[in-house]
């Protein structure tokens, strides 16, 4: 029941807002559109809290505890991103950066896009999983493009010939999954539900299987941002609109990663080995170094973030590819913290970025005089992100490293290393930014602090305190992972 | 007709759509590039149809209707248009000359047919040997996305990489179920769409559709 | 009833023969060093009647000095009669000596200087400045120095209280150890150097180039001069007893036998009659050295202090 | 009655409430400042009473604060150790707070003291957390809270590029440290419990954990490396010169008096505690680092013209000192020398304490001549004795004790050091056995150092004549300031005057840790006689020396007042010099220029001359310009080479983002290639 709800209400909001278009309550109904869903995703939460895993729309569906969470984040990001880009859009509008066209078109591919992440992650058809994934991505590319300036353009294609080529690969992979399934459970949609596969990993040719992981890590790989197939990352997130920079370094990667994650159970399942975890791991390291080191030398303050959500998917990757029930705690935990943690941090950087009217760090000073709530807002965001308690990042990383400093000591140092670096960057390009005297230039704006209070309490919250379900959906999602 | 001859006929479909990717390969003329992208199509959709036949799945007609409808037709026929709208000169430009550009797609088909080996051991179907073919349409693809200047050259690359996952899908596996057919060939459907969309932002943002204009965002040194 | 009152009497003995002691051995060793030169002494009562005649001057301070210009030479003084209290110059028995060991002695000089480099500052004179700087640089090398050889000493006699190592070296029988040798090799360069004699620091000149202790004291007058030299005689006098009691302390009265107190008293004369002969024949042998030749100095007794310690460690 | 850590609890709930008071009262300066800093002092005296009741009965207490990850609730636990050093921040907290009362005011007006009041309570509460917390993720978060906190205070006048830089590198080295201890942590935990539960993060888990020898000395090396870096040992010291005179003063007391001692606690609580008997050589490492920070500590503070930047090099001389101590005490505890290694860990906590007072009231000092004459290099002070009249004696206190002069605190913890040195027997290791008898030739050469860096602070700064070039009107500072000062002095002497109480109550400290004590023998010859071991040993009477000097100097004085002889000023005589001017006295550049020349090869020393003639003819100069640059040689050598190599790699990282889709796609293309080869 709730299930349906969730998809109507995004997909509704998507065609109402199409009509709307740039009426001046667009707005108010983007928000409620995806208000609703994140009610509904709450009462889908419930249910699965309250009964366990479930099948629905005969198997179609699959809600078990690793996805709802992930559903019910999408769900609430997306609604505090609404709210956010309230405000953010109307100024962008009031600054004839976007004309009411597309103001059209960004509404409702907002509700398009959300719709397709809730369907990839509460999918059973590994087929769906991947025609969704592409969905988003296509839902996003001209949101990407929506300033139409030459960067904006050029940004927009990478991200849609990168991440269709990824996607493209991906599919093969799906085909080879299916390509093993149907020996065992013969034509139709059944060699593709994930909970087939699953229960009869065993039974699946191993061989074609990590043919399908190698295809499926570099196809789903390169939507997560791993390096090195990141390249499209940090382009897209510093060229389209900072409410879509948002959904896309918050939600849309995590998808992606859970997409991968659930592909290597499968796998896991059928070889047997930890080959996949291994991969993952190098996947996860790779992608810290690089991105911590390349935070050095930014210059554009959200292109520097998407650096920085590179770098905690990495985290996040490495931490499933060493496995283990702490270490998975970790990775899902940072999944969340992280999309809660970095969606705040957007919402301000725009902001920020508005009021200097430029997204050149060098150029934007002493915004805790122009904007107290703005600067701490950024400063205290920047601080959960860099890893600092009491803020949830902590806790993710906390128990990712000690787990790591068991399991692969040496591999540690270069983990430090790459935390190490990243802290580094990130607090000696901010601190200028949020403190100081204030930039001539700095103008005032009406900013919607609220997504970002809420959103810095949050992870506070999660940093001292874990509520009981949460721990258990954790511990459950760990136990099916392991 | 028998398993047999239908192996053979398939056979013979999967050695022309190689034969085609390597013509998109050597191809110098954009016109050419899309007729011989269209065959390709063609050829596609006769073994989909082909394998439905022989195997006796009827939603493989139906797949195979999409592929001439979507590969032959329609998509062949945007580009068409968009080159004549937006006067795209004829000459194609690659990064690495032609002869490199063989050399390296007949190591990828004999590598990809190393790779797929194990598998064919283990496939039972009439189709095995088109597996490796499927893999090595879409390393050619990649490699004609890589070698080529021109975002049109790069779309049919793709369009030809995704041509090779049809044929992986349809010939190695009996098809996919029918939803993930319908819903690819949609999101096909859409990606031209953007493409399309994308060649007028492009043009009028940069003059031209070489990639060359489209190298402003990286780190600088 | 003697034997009650005698740790009083021995101590009060031991202040007064400090006090007393100070003057007349810079005396004796002026009287040798007139002779060496060929010149009549002045006698050996000399710095004794200098100081009763500063004491009666009238004192002239500084428009800006300080409270702590003041009280420097209260500080002094008191300060160095403790140690007098302290070391045992005729018997190992002082009730006070365990009120400081050698460590605690050593930094109650150190707490004399401490003053006496602050008064150089206090007037904001250049050669006040100059003279607390050289000074501090001299004890900054010379206390360690010290520490380090009396350290060795203590490693040899387990203890750090005087009076129990004074007992301990009287008692076993003599053993010459490298160590020791060390030790006393360091002390005596320190000593020339803390009680600011020819080749360090020339106590007669007041000639700007050259003075470090006296450039301190140059405002001072009257009383405070008075205080000050008497209690740089009686450190003069001290560094030569603790030399006496911690290398040769043969005839320094054991824990309560009285009877011995006489012997020790000639013993003690002699010895530092010695020790006066050994200084003037230094101070007449050697002309003063460059500063920074001090540093040098000091460092190589800091050296043998250190090698001292380092071969009680390793060879003993 | 409520139980110690009941005292201390509610203290932080407090600070916590403070802090958020403040943050709501943003907008009522005047008032909040009274208030807050009030409430603060109020609560660290709770704290501190806590503190003392938990080492006064060696009681320990447990608590399971039921947050965090519900398999994984926060432990507290308040034993002597934790109890000792919470006593030092309370104690150090009351008087930096009732001074800060009065420190405050001079920002009024000029800007917001909101965040201030707000981040210096998180802080106090950070630190008593940090002493509460009994595992590793609480640790951790109190650990950090603390150093974050610090790190916005460090940069409380936030337009200052300079401070802003300090508390970038402060937070970074800090952030390092925080790390690698999480990582020993990581270790300790997995021989712990393995990571099928979070159960392997408690303290008590890690103590019973039986680790190989490799791994504890791995463990132990991360745990000293991190700690060591927020304790400021040579060579992770380079934050804290910057950090220290960036912070307005009252934090900087308490950075300097009690977050450092912090690190020194969690190596005692790891080495000792967490890790059973520590390793011969680990006791060697300590020893060893805390000589050279000692050394060059105090070489580095000569060097400073700047009062606040002398105090924080001071600051790691002293950190130097206490590690030598840990260090004896730890060789000791691995040869089991009960009563030794108690004489060495009392040494350490009890000049913990001395330097948290010490340097606290030099501080706090250091403050009042800023609040007075808002200058900082000493260059431009001076003569400041006639119109500070409080200021000046209670700064001397500091000095003197900073000296380890009797009869004051300093002395009494750094003769026991020298003690400790002393009676120690033949050790295993040859290099131990060299090691001793250096270190207490280094500790003298500092202690002498100390000495004259003091003289050289006090004299320049109170003596002489003002240096400045007008000279500004300077006010004694109010009552809030100088009564914390003077609670501060006064506590220093007190400490130095009663050695045997001191140890006789923080003796229940090392029976604790390494199974021996010394409170017994102290006092064994009466409280007047501090006799360590034995009177045979050694012994000490703080009060003898104290009422001797004052008894002295007394009877003189009133002599001669008897006597009546009249005093009269007049002008300096000084050789007959005529026309003095201020400028013509010694400069703290020129006072530590004999220590420039000889100990110039632990500097980097940069000195220029040039003359500035009229007309061009260099005959008849018009005035000579001195120009001279010390730096210690750690930052070049260390620190930049690791910057520099970071960008270098940065840039080649960069080059990878090349802007081509053609490159984009080719890796794509590899990665698949390679990685469909190698499976």
């Amino acid at each position: 029941m709730a299930l349906i709800l969730v998809f109507v209400t995004s997909l509704l909001g998507a065609v109402v807002l199409a009509f709307v278009g740039d009426r001046k309550y667009a707005h108010e109904i983007n928000i409620i559109g995806s208000g609703a869903t994140f009610a509904a995703s709450i009462f889908l939460a419930y249910e699965v809290y309250a009964t366990g895993p479930m099948l629905a729309g005969d198997d179609f569906f699959f809600v078990d505890a690793f996805n709802v969470y992930l559903a019910v984040l999408t769900a609430f990001v997306s609604t505090t991103t609404a709210i956010f880009s309230r405000k953010y859009m109307k100024f962008e509008r009031s600054h004839g950066r976007v004309g009411h066209k597309s103001m059209r078109f960004y509404h409702a591919m907002f509700q398009l896009f959300i719709f397709a992440m809730l369907l990839a992650l509460l999918t059973n058809n590994v087929g769906v999983l991947w025609i969704s994934m592409e969905l988003a991505t296509l839902s996003t590319v001209l949101l990407v493009s929506l300033y139409r300036t030459p960067a904006a353009i050029e940004a927009a294609w990478k991200y849609f010939i990168l991440c269709g080529v990824g996607i493209a690969l991906a599919l093969f992979g799906t085909v080879l999954l299916y390509f093993a399934a149907e020996k065992v459970f013969g034509e139709g949609t059944q060699g593709l539900l994930w909970t087939n596969l699953n229960a009869y990993a065993g039974s699946l040719e191993p061989t074609v299987l990590s043919l399908a992981f190698i295809f499926l890590m570099v196809g789903y790989g390169t939507k997560v941002g791993l390096v090195p197939l990141h390249n499209w990352l940090p382009d897209a997130h510093s060229e389209g609109p900072t409410p879509i920079s948002a959904v896309l370094s918050g939600l849309l990667l995590n998808v992606a990663l859970y997409a991968l994650v659930r592909c290597k159970v499968i796998v896991d399942g059928a070889t047997g080995s930890n080959k996949t975890g291994y991969i993952m791991m190098a996947f996860g390291l790779l992608s810290i170094i690089v991105a911590s080191f390349s935070l050095l030398r930014q210059k554009d303050i959200k292109r520097m973030f998407a650096y920085s959500s590179i770098e905690h998917m990495g985290i996040a990757t490495f931490a499933f590819g060493l496995g283990g029930p702490v270490a998975t705690f970790g990775a899902l935990l940072h999944m969340l913290v992280h999309s809660i943690t970095k969606s705040a941090i957007f919402f301000t950087v725009g902001h920020a970025a508005q009021m200097n009217s430029t997204q050149d760090m060098s150029r934007i000073r002493g915004l805790v005089k122009g904007n107290p709530l703005v600067g701490w807002g950024l400063m205290l965001g920047v601080v959960a992100i860099a890893g600092v308690p009491p803020f949830g990042v902590f806790t993710s990383e906390f128990l990712i490293l000690t787990a790591a400093m068991k399991n692969a000591p040496y591999l540690a140092p270069v983990f430090l290393l790459g935390i190490a670096v990243a802290f580094a960057a990130l607090m000696k390009r901010v601190m200028p930014m949020v403190f100081g005297d204030a930039a001539p230039w700095q103008g005032s704006l009406k900013a919607s602090h609220f997504p970002v209070i809420l959103h810095l309490v949050l992870i506070l919250i999660l940093g001292l305190y874990m509520p009981v379900f949460l721990n258990d959906w954790f511990h459950k999602a760990a136990e099916l992972l392991r | 007709m028998d398993l047999s001859l239908a192996a053979q006929i398939n056979s013979v479909l999967a050695a022309l759509i190689l034969l085609t990717s390597f013509a998109l390969l050597v191809q110098r003329r954009i016109q050419g590039l899309l007729h011989i992208f269209a065959w390709q199509g063609l050829l596609l959709s006769i073994s989909t149809a082909v394998v439905g036949y022989s195997a006796g799945l009827h939603h493989l007609y139906i797949s195979a209707l999409l592929t001439l409808t979507l590969k032959v037709f329609a998509l062949p026929y945007i580009l068409y248009v968009l080159i004549h709208k937006l006067k795209i000169h004829k000459e194609v430009e690659e990064v690495v000359n032609i002869p490199t550009t063989m050399l390296i797609g007949i190591a990828l088909v004999i590598f990809s047919y190393d790779l797929t080996s194990p598998v064919r051991e283990l496939s039972t179907l009439l189709t095995r040997s088109t597996l490796a073919v499927a893999l090595s349409t879409v390393m050619l693809g990649l490699l004609m996305m890589i070698t080529r200047k021109k975002a049109v050259t790069q779309i049919v690359g793709f369009l030809s990489l995704e041509n090779g996952l049809f044929f992986a899908a349809t010939s190695a596996t009996y098809g996919m179920p029918l939803v993930v057919e319908l819903g690819v060939a949609l999101d096909i459907l859409i990606a031209a769409f953007i493409f399309g969309i994308f060649f007028f932002q492009i043009r009028t943002t940069f003059e031209s559709l070489d990639l060359k204009e489209m190298e402003k965002l990286k780190e600088d040194e | 009833m003697i034997r009650q009152y005698y740790p009083i009497l021995i101590e009060s003995l031991q202040v007064v023969l400090v006090l007393l002691g100070g003057p007349l051995l810079v005396g004796w060793v002026r009287m040798l060093k007139c002779w060496t030169q060929g010149r009549r002494s002045a006698g050996l009562l000399q710095p004794m009647r200098d100081v009763t005649k500063l004491f009666v001057k009238e004192t002239v301070l500084a428009e800006n000095a300080s409270w702590i210009f003041r009280s420097a030479p209260y500080v002094v003084f008191g300060a160095t009669l403790m140690a007098g209290a302290i070391i045992p110059v005729v018997s190992a028995d002082l009730p006070l000596a365990a009120t400081a060991d050698i460590i605690a002695l050593v930094s109650i000089f150190a707490l004399a200087r401490f003053f006496t480099a602050l008064a150089g500052l206090d007037t904001g004179t250049a050669f006040g400045g100059m003279g607390t700087s050289r000074e501090m640089m001299v004890s900054s090398l010379a206390e360690p120095a010290v520490l380090m050889s009396v350290f060795t000493v203590s490693l040899v006699s387990h203890s750090t209280s005087l009076s129990f190592m004074v007992h301990e070296l009287t008692t076993v029988q003599f053993i010459l150890r490298p160590s020791l040798a060390f030790a006393l090799l360091a002390f005596i360069l320190i000593a020339i150097a803390e009680t600011g004699r020819i080749p360090v620091d020339n106590p007669s000149t007041h000639l700007e180039l050259t003075m470090i202790h006296e450039a301190m004291l140059l405002e001072y007058s009257g009383r405070h001069l008075a205080l000050i030299e008497w209690a740089s005689m009686m450190k003069l006098f001290l560094f030569a007893s603790l030399g006496i009691a911690l290398f040769l302390p043969w005839g320094i009265a054991g824990i309560d036998d009285p009877a011995m107190l006489p012997i020790a008293l000639v013993a003690i004369v002699i010895k530092l009659g010695l020790i006066g002969v050994f200084i003037v024949l230094v101070e007449t042998g050697l002309a003063k050295m460059r500063i920074f030749r001090v540093a040098e100095f000091l460092g190589m007794a800091f050296l043998l202090a250190s090698l001292g310690m380092l071969s009680y460690f390793i060879l003993e | 009655m409520p139980s110690p850590f009941e005292l201390v609890s509610a203290s932080i709930i407090v600070f916590l409430c403070i802090s958020l008071v403040s943050a709501i009262l943003a907008n009522h300066q005047q008032f909040l400042v009274k208030l807050s800093n009030a409430l603060s002092a109020a609560a660290c005296l709770l704290a501190a009473f806590g503190g003392f009741l938990t080492v006064l009965s060696g009681s320990v207490e447990t608590f399971i604060l039921p947050i965090g990850l519900p398999d994984m609730p926060f432990y507290m636990r308040l034993d002597a150790l934790s109890g000792f050093f919470i006593s030092i921040v309370g104690l150090l907290g009351f008087f930096v707070s009732v001074y800060s009362i009065g420190y405050l005011k001079g920002f009024l007006g000029r800007r917001s003291v909101a965040p201030l009041l707000v981040f210096y309570n998180i802080f106090l509460a950070g630190m008593l957390l940090v002493l509460l917390s009994d595992d590793a993720y609480f640790f951790m978060i109190s650990w950090e809270l603390m150093a974050v906190s610090s790190f916005f205070l460090v940069f409380f006048e936030d337009e200052k590029v300079p401070n802003r830089r300090a508390a970038f590198i402060y937070v970074l080295i800090a952030h390092v440290g925080a790390v690698l201890i999480l990582l020993s942590f990581g270790i300790m935990a997995g021989f712990a419990a393995g990571f099928e539960s979070f159960h392997g993060y408690t303290f008590s888990a890690m103590r019973m954990a039986e680790m190989p020898a490799v791994w504890a000395s791995i463990a132990f090396i991360l745990a000293f490396a991190g700690f060591a870096a927020k304790a400021g040992i040579i060579p992770l010291h380079v934050w804290l010169p910057e950090a220290h005179p960036a912070a307005p003063s009252n934090v900087s007391a308490l950075m300097s008096g009690v977050m450092l001692k912090t690190a020194v606690y969690g190596i005692i609580r790891v080495g000792f505690d967490m890790m059973g008997t520590p390793q011969w050589w680990w006791g060697g490492l300590v020893l060893a680092l805390g000589l050279v920070s000692a050394v060059l500590g105090i070489l580095y503070a000569l060097m400073q013209s700047d009062i606040k930047r002398l105090l924080a090099y001071s600051s790691v001389e002293n950190i130097g000192i206490i590690f030598i101590a840990v260090g004896l005490a730890m060789v000791f505890a691995y040869m089991k020398l009960g009563t030794l290694a108690a004489l060495a860990m009392a040494a350490a906590l009890y000049h913990m304490l001395n330097h948290a007072v010490f340097k606290g009231l030099l501080f706090m000092g250091a403050g009042a001549v800023l609040h007075a004459t808002h200058e900082r290099s000493m260059e431009a002070l001076g003569g400041l004795i006639h119109k500070m009249k409080w200021t000046a004696p209670l700064f001397l206190a500091g000095c003197l004790s900073a000296s380890a002069l009797p009869p004051f605190n300093g002395f009494v913890s750094e003769w026991l050091i020298f003690q400790s040195f002393l009676l120690t027997p033949a050790l295993p290791g040859r290099l131990l056995n060299l090691l001793i008898p250096l270190g207490a030739a280094a500790l003298a050469l500092t202690v002498a150092l100390a000495a004259r860096g003091f003289v050289k602070v006090f004299g320049i700064t109170f003596l002489g004549q003002w240096r400045g070039r007008h000279d500004t009107h300077v006010a004694e500072v109010d009552w809030p300031m100088r009564a914390g000062m003077i609670m501060a002095a006064l506590s220093c002497l007190l400490l130095g005057i009663f050695p045997n109480h001191v140890i006789g109550w923080l003796d229940a400290v090392p029976m604790s840790l390494v199974g021996g004590g010394i409170g017994e023998t102290a006092k064994a010859s009466g409280w007047l006689w501090l006799t360590p071991v034995a009177a045979e040993r050694a012994s000490y009477s703080a009060p003898l020396v104290f009422v001797w000097l004052v008894l002295v100097i007394g009877v003189l004085y009133f002599i001669f007042r008897a006597r009546g002889v009249s005093i009269r000023r007049a002008p300096a005589w000084d050789c007959g010099f005529e026309k003095m001017t201020n400028r013509m006295q010694y400069t703290a550049t020129s006072m530590s220029m004999p220590t420039r020349r000889i100990f110039g090869f632990a500097f980097s020393i940069r000195e220029a001359v040039t003359v500035v003639s009229r007309r061009g003819s260099s005959l008849f100069p018009e005035k000579y310009l001195y120009r001279l640059k010390v730096r210690d040689h750690i930052w070049n050598f260390a620190y930049k080479p690791v910057s520099e190599a970071s960008f270098w790699i940065a840039r080649r990282v960069g080059k990878l983002q090349h802007g081509r889709i053609q490159i984009y796609l080719l890796y794509s293309f590899i990665t698949l290639v390679v990685l469909l080869v190698f499976s």
